[in-house]
């Protein structure tokens, strides 16, 4: 089955896109990296540490010629804050492409989706590759979208909640309307979610806590990597009509009297 | 003549004049693997040889790190 | 990782079981069961059409060498026949494997577990090795398996319906007093359904209408080989704990400013 | 509206029965009860304490000439001791109404249904009018109303639970079937599960904890009567058929321009 | 109990608000606004009908001693239509209440929140009682509540759907942080709807097609009524604990042996 | 002398001059049921009499219909 | 002459010869509220006054309580 | 000498004596793959050709096919 995902203008055969905070070691990062089958991988930008110069960077964690890197701009809460961050990630990365995320509330970590259209009108302006984080609402995404970004990437539930889909009704009139990819964006908590996001016909699924903060990462990476493409696969495959009882699967023909 | 500027937040003192590319290497950063921003501003990388810092600016280096 | 499930003095890699019934050709079949990974097929034991001598017959197909034979007692209603079809799968497989299944009605095909519970006694006496579907009931589990059931298959829904796991909680509870395998038999619809039941910690899923009757049997042979694999891996990786909202996945310290 | 529920002969207009046990005194049961509307009350039967003759028998505190009586079996682990408890109840309280109640397993006190069958075809040999209480299973409904029950009542979720309906297709189908009365029992939790049971089509709901263990069992006892009333006219009224989105409720006409 | 809705500096014995639209005749509005014992009715505002003077005005049917008047501004797709329909709206019922609704996509007809915030900033200005209808997003909700509204109404589901409470968590965290009334407005289908968002602890449910596209309004329009009273009860009350199994109801001692 | 205005967004000509009330009063409409807005702004009820109609005015005349 | 006897699962000494009317008139329990059983089978109550008790005999006197 | 018997449900006549071993010959079935009950016993395959056929015996030849 030659199944790609194309994303601003490249195609991808993962669908996967994983972040890299929270891992407990650099070297558990690069390992559920592999086992995830990721091509595209999440970073955030942050202050070089001036005190702490022993230590190496992400770069040099990272193999560039296999994974194509998204800058966020997590801890943003205005659109200006967003823009300047997402200005600095395509200096430090050499990358126009850019998860625009402004967060409207610490304790939730809820997309302020006014904020983030007016930073998507802002960057689409300035050249960027502009894939935001935003909330499941179909109307949110269609104006991303017609601001000319890149892809939408609607919420499954709150950020590091590990909820799953709280509204797959939202999910697919998004689908229904979209015509740029949808990428399931936060809120994954096991693999059975990935997999019905996947189902639902969304483009890909982004995630980062569900794998970094699962008890063996590395096998959790390897769980959503089956995850992702089961789900895949049962979308494409067509699935048998939901009844409310039953269909025999053995012949009725032929029984012993 | 010594220079303070606003590194990162903090207040910082180095001996002037001086260039962003001069301050990067000062702290052993290579230019490479961030990005400087310099009163809000942006230095691009083939810049910041040209940029002198001046008494008071604000300055921001910045790199990438783990975030989802 | 070497985790392999132990199922009647066997060892399998695979923990998907999957019928032979209902694909629109036998090369569809062979197919679909190659592109699942199974080790297990059921199959159903039916009078010889006398009058069409032609066909060949399924044992032509399934490569024995490969796949473990587990006959049904599908389209029994009482425990009398069930043990009658046993016996003659007995004879004609030369496996004292069955998947005993007693009918409670036809229209739904829920099983009766009181004949299921006869059956399983008499099989259980005459040295069968008995895998009993059943309904979701905990009590219903625990007499099969102390009347020796070498496992137990609660229906995640009625057959054919493609519902899904409708009551998780049931299945937990079974898990929690199980000390036989629990395969999870009949219901699943989509690879997301799988994944969920291997992540609720069952042991194998069951399955035959979901691929067969799917638009793409083989493709979708080819989801949910991914989903139990997927589920079983996210099972055992331990998933993140739930929780209302957020945690940042992005590290909060180092923001500009 | 003349919606009267008929159970074993008799007409009543309240269609919520509820459970005398567990309250924290005599008089928050009769708050309680005299709150809920309900028309017919379950009763246990146990040994006469022999220490302690002050206290007053629950007969002091129930109006009989409001109340019909349903004793229960509850505790009893075998068809043996079920109809032993029956023939006493049907002593003590002079009705032959029972609850009959065989549980499987004290920890989830799930029923056991194939000793509720074997009790069910003894009692209702005696004459008894058995309301077995019984797993959501089409199969034994079907049997406890080919045996003589005058009810079937299938569980919401265990006992105490709380976890309200948790296989609505179960019961739909039971209901699908039922030429008998069907009275979900056991598992509600809230006021929205009990209106939920009956929106389903059942013919009266059952409960005790979920009133008795609330924070304040009178009020909740008005809110459950609430609650079956809401459900049972809303199954009355038709309900709205489910869209994916959306149909305006003011009109399109006349807006202004 | 003495449980008062306050409302924009009024109390209410009622929590349900409902709409006047859609509707078979004017007499079954009266007669199911009558039987849902509302005491706030929403409105549209539309061009009178120069053709047709015959017709009696929706004034003829309300009583206004009894029902608060809340015009909306249904229809509308920009924040200046919705601004120019709540002047002629207050200007027409000489109240400031306002339903604020605009629209952003005349097929699901979700609400364009950008552009509610826009209209809810300039009618709080010009001294409107500003309700607005909202998507279930937190970070909205509260921008309406720093606006100055003196309610928040999220949707259960899309206008018309009667899907029920599509996503519990977004309104539970709403609940969290709010200091305003919640009032749950739109996608509820039935009784058991209603209950469960007064449950979740909301202020009130709006509704309209629930009641007037059932079958039998007058008698879905009592459903209604009892299901807001029972879920605000149920609420009050404080529920039992989940817990995945059980807890007897009859005591445990006292059994026969 | 006629006047022709645009009356709930189709054209309409009476006799001038003419007041908003007098509109009002020939469409056999009594005011206090209705808001009407002249040229986009609403004109409240105790200025009906007084605001005259011009030729080419764009009047809304509008009421409380049933709505959700 | 004493009898003993199992009064719900715990030894009974009583004066005999006695009746199941004896033994609730002792225990003063009003037998409209309670049932009776003698060795595991019911004994109605309108028969408890010429039911007699024998050495040995299990009696259990039961009653209703709350239960769900 | 005819034999009538009952063959997965159907009549059906053959010549007798006969043995099973000799009915399935007759139908080119190979005993490898089928089972065989008669009057509800099972006749294990290596008992085939030693049992015979009586008039009215009721026969079933069953084997696998695909099931769920």
């Amino acid at each position: 089955m030659n199944d790609t995902f194309r994303l601003a203008g490249r195609e991808y055969r993962s669908r996967l896109i994983v972040g890299t905070g929270k891992y407990a070691t650099m070297e558990q990062m690069v390992e559920a990296l592999d086992a995830s089958g990721t091509e595209i991988v999440t970073v955030a930008i942050r202050r070089v540490n001036l005190a702490d110069r022993s230590r190496k960077s992400l770069l040099d964690y990272l193999d560039l010629s296999r994974y194509t890197l998204l800058p966020n701009t997590a801890g943003c809460y205005t659109a200006e804050e967003a823009v300047r961050v997402a200005r600095l990630a395509r200096e430090a990365t050499g990358s126009s492409l850019v998860k625009l995320e402004v967060i409207g509330d610490q304790r939730t970590l809820f997309p302020d989706n006014e904020q983030t259209l007016v930073a998507a009108r802002q960057l689409v302006q300035e050249g960027f590759t502009v894939l935001p984080y935003c909330i499941d609402d179909p109307i949110v995404c269609r104006k991303l979208e017609e601001i000319g970004c890149a892809a939408v990437m609607p919420l499954a539930a709150p950020i590091g909640s590990g909820l799953g889909i709280r509204n797959p009704h939202n999910i697919r009139i998004i689908l229904e309307f979209a015509k740029v990819p949808v990428i399931v964006d936060a809120g994954v908590g096991q693999a059975s979610d990935a997999a019905y996001a996947m189902e639902l016909g969304v483009d890909a699924v982004l995630m980062n806590t569900a794998i970094a903060g699962a008890k063996e990462p590395v096998l959790m990476a390897e769980a959503m990597k089956a995850a992702v493409e089961a789900g895949r696969k049962s979308f494409l495959a067509g699935r048998i009509p939901r009844k409310l009882y039953a269909q025999a699967s053995s012949p009725i023909e032929g029984m012993i009297e | 003549m010594a220079l303070t500027i606003t590194l990162n937040g903090e207040p910082y003192t180095l001996e002037g004049p001086a260039t962003l590319a001069a301050l990067l290497e000062r702290l052993e950063i290579h230019p490479q693997t961030v990005a400087v921003e310099l009163n809000q501003d942006i230095v691009r990388r083939d810049r910041l040889a040209e940029t002198p810092l001046a008494e008071g600016d604000r300055v921001e280096v910045v790199r990438m790190i783990g975030g989802g």
